[in-house]
Order: structure tokens, then C-alpha cells, then sequence
């Protein structure tokens, strides 16, 4: 299992070819990545994303725990940013390997149930007029109810 | 005990963390005291619902007991991943 | 939307670079990797697979289109190799772009269900005492049926 | 008409293809004849709940009609993925 919280780029394919490089005993590898949008006529300048630097590799290493235990999974990956993102920038990245591939789909669906409304990040978005904190959804709690 | 703030509590109440002495035995008995300090607690904490609560870096509930917890944090609903 | 069939290797780290890095417009990237199994005791010497060239894009890129649709997505990935694969070797992966992450994740959720068992491949297995063909299972039948 | 095989149906009848000239209105009838040719067919075609089949490319059931169908492709499940 690794977790790696950073304010730095990350290299998606290399970490990706690496992850699969790494479990060739594993049949099905998943990953997710979330993106800031950028959309033509979006006025978003930028993504900042606050965290709780205490709290939150720990509760993200608690989270793929839970997920490899109850997924059978051969290893996890999560890789999150904070700070300031321009649109088009990578904001994080999941990753899970398991002989099955139903395993290795709904960990990752959990894990990102998880991150959205459970990891210590806040997200506030920067446009000409000023800045906003994203607002947590009801369908994204809602989502958690599944688990 | 430390007390943090996160994201628009932190805004609402103007710093990140301070040191709070009490005696509250519970989270809701410490939110109790520090709306009543001044507005700007007030305003952070009008709706509890609205809020989230760590203690010692757990997601707790709001009638979790203090005993022995050294740090709580105070933040909106989280939006990750 | 993009679909290969090939007997080559193909890298999984730059094409998922590639394809997330295409989309900034879409906040979701999923993949899938299938890859041959390698286990310490297994039996398993090589892999390989069969199939119908003149059908095998054409049912992919419709299976990819009904996905598109279905789905929202901004844009889907299919490779998959034939011929023989050694042990850890990646078979085939498929990416899907989408706004949301339910879309992104159910899309390629259902391009892996119709890939298995809608796409004309056939696997055989080769160990030290021969080859067998690899039996489909009802398991992956049932999966149809969630769609 | 063209008919490929593939897979355990191709190592059964012991060719990937053939022309193949027949009157037969669909699938089912196809196959009846088939079976009827010789041994390794009859093996082939034993039990059709085990089998696909594809019309110009396209999945289709055994009562398909093959008017102006060119080629016919029979094999087992298929195990993409």
C-alpha cells in the first residue's frame, strides 16, 4: 500500500506502469484519476485545496486498508494533491490490483466514495469574481450509504 | 487542548488553530462555549449540522467525550478525491 | 473513441498519459488492465488467444459507441492484443472520460462485462501438459444481465 | 456462403474455413446439414446450447434466416477481456 499526499505534480503513466509492473500476480489493475475541469467557457482560474496534514495520510492509509481487506486486493495506491491546481491539472489518482476484475472496479468505486466525502480536503475554486468552497453533495453522502 | 479550524471555519473564526482551556466534557459542550466567546464563533458555529468534528485526527461525533483528546478540529463536510 | 487490436505490446503508462491528458475537459479517467496471471506455482506457461479479425473492431467500436452513449463520455480506449502472451504480460485495457465519476466508472464496468463475453477473442491456456481452452463462465454470463 | 470456425469448433471439424453451398433458410437448418456430413461435424455441432454464431460479422441467434447472408462464423463463448 502506498499513500502519497503532495502539493508536486505526479506522473499518472509512469505511476501507472509502475503499479501494474508491480503485480504481475494480480489479474485486474483499476485506476481513477480526477482532473480540475477545463471547459471553454468556464470562468474557473484555479483549484485550491486545502487539507488537514495531520489526518489525512493517516485516514487515507485507514480507508485502503479497509478497502484491501474487504476487496481482497493485492495492493493500493492513492496519490492526492493539495494546493493550488490550474485547470487541466491531475488532482489525484487511485489505483487497485486484484485477481478479479468486479474486486479491483469496486475498490476503486469505494475508495472514491470514501476520498469525496470522508478525507480531510477542501476544495475552493478561484474565478474572476472571487473564490468559493465547493459545497459537499447529498449524492456524494449518499453514495456512501452502498458500503 | 489545540483547537483547529478548516476551510470556511477557519475563515468565519479569522485563525487556523489556538490553545483552549476548558473543562467541556464533551464536543457539543465545547462548541456551547465557544459561541459564546464572540460573533465571529458564533457565525463559524450557528449550524452544527453544518460541521464536522476530529478528535486526535478521528471523525468523531458531536457528543464524543474529551477525555484525554489533545486535539479537535473543526471543518465543513470534506470534499476529496 | 479509439480502438486497437493488436498482437503487440502496448504501454499502459503512456497511453493512459496520452488519453487523460486529452481530456481536460472531463474531471474522470477510469482504466482497466487485464494481464496474464504469474504466480509462483502455477502451471501456467503462456496464454494465447484467438480471434475473428474481421469482427473483432467492429463489435469493440460498437461497444464502445453504446457505452459512449449510455454513459456521457467524453471519449473510450479500447486495446487488445491476441496471439501469445507470456505470464505478466497485459492482455488489453480500456479507458472512458467522462464528467462525473459514477459514468466513468460504470462505463468501463460495462466495456469489461461485454468485452468478456461479446467480443470474439478466445483464450487458451498452455502448461508443461498441454493447452486447454478457457470455458466461459456464467458468472461473467450474469454480468450481462446488471445492464 | 463463407463459414469460419474457431477455437474448439475449428480443432473439432480440423479447418478455420469453407465454402459452403447450401439451400438452407437458417442457421438451425445449416447446422442440421453440417451435422449430417461426417463425424467431426457431428462432434462440433453435438450440442449448439455451447455454441455462437455470427452472421457477416454480426452475433445472431440459430433461427436466424441467411438470405443474403456471405458469411456464417460458429465458436464457443467467447473469453475476451
Amino acid at each position: 500500500m502506498k499513500v502519497l499526499v503532495q502539493a508536486e505534480r505526479f506522473d499518472l503513466g509512469a505511476q501507472n506502469a509502475a503499479f501494474a509492473a508491480g503485480h504481475r500476480d494480480m489479474g485486474a489493475i483499476v485506476t481513477f484519476t480526477g482532473i480540475v475541469r477545463d471547459l471553454p467557457d468556464d470562468p474557473l482560474v484555479a483549484m485550491e485545496i486545502e487539507h488537514y496534514p495531520a489526518m489525512t495520510e493517516k485516514a487515507i492509509a485507514a480507508m485502503a486498508q479497509e478497502a484491501t481487506e474487504r476487496f481482497n486486493l493485492g495492493d493500493v495506491l492513492v496519490i492526492h494533491r493539495y494546493g493550488r491546481l490550474e485547470p487541466g491539472e491531475m488532482i489525484m489518482m487511485v489505483a487497485t490490483a486484484a485477481r478479479h476484475r468486479r474486486d479491483a472496479f469496486e475498490a476503486a468505486t469505494y475508495l472514491m466514495d470514501y476520498l469525496k466525502s470522508r478525507a480531510p480536503f477542501w476544495k475552493r475554486e478561484i474565478t474572476a469574481k472571487g473564490a468559493a468552497w465547493v459545497a459537499s453533495t447529498d449524492e456524494d453522502e449518499a453514495a456512501l450509504s452502498r458500503w | 487542548m489545540d483547537v483547529l479550524y478548516f476551510a470556511w471555519v477557519r475563515e468565519r473564526i479569522g485563525i487556523a488553530r489556538e490553545k483552549v482551556e476548558t473543562q467541556a466534557a464533551t464536543v457539543s459542550d465545547l462548541v456551547a462555549e465557544l459561541r459564546g466567546r464572540e460573533e465571529r464563533y458564533a457565525a463559524a458555529f450557528e449550524d452544527v449540522s453544518a460541521l464536522r468534528v476530529a478528535l486526535d485526527q478521528e471523525l468523531a461525533d458531536f457528543d464524543a467525550a474529551l477525555d484525554g483528546v489533545r486535539e479537535v478540529a473543526f471543518f465543513p463536510p470534506m470534499t476529496g478525491g
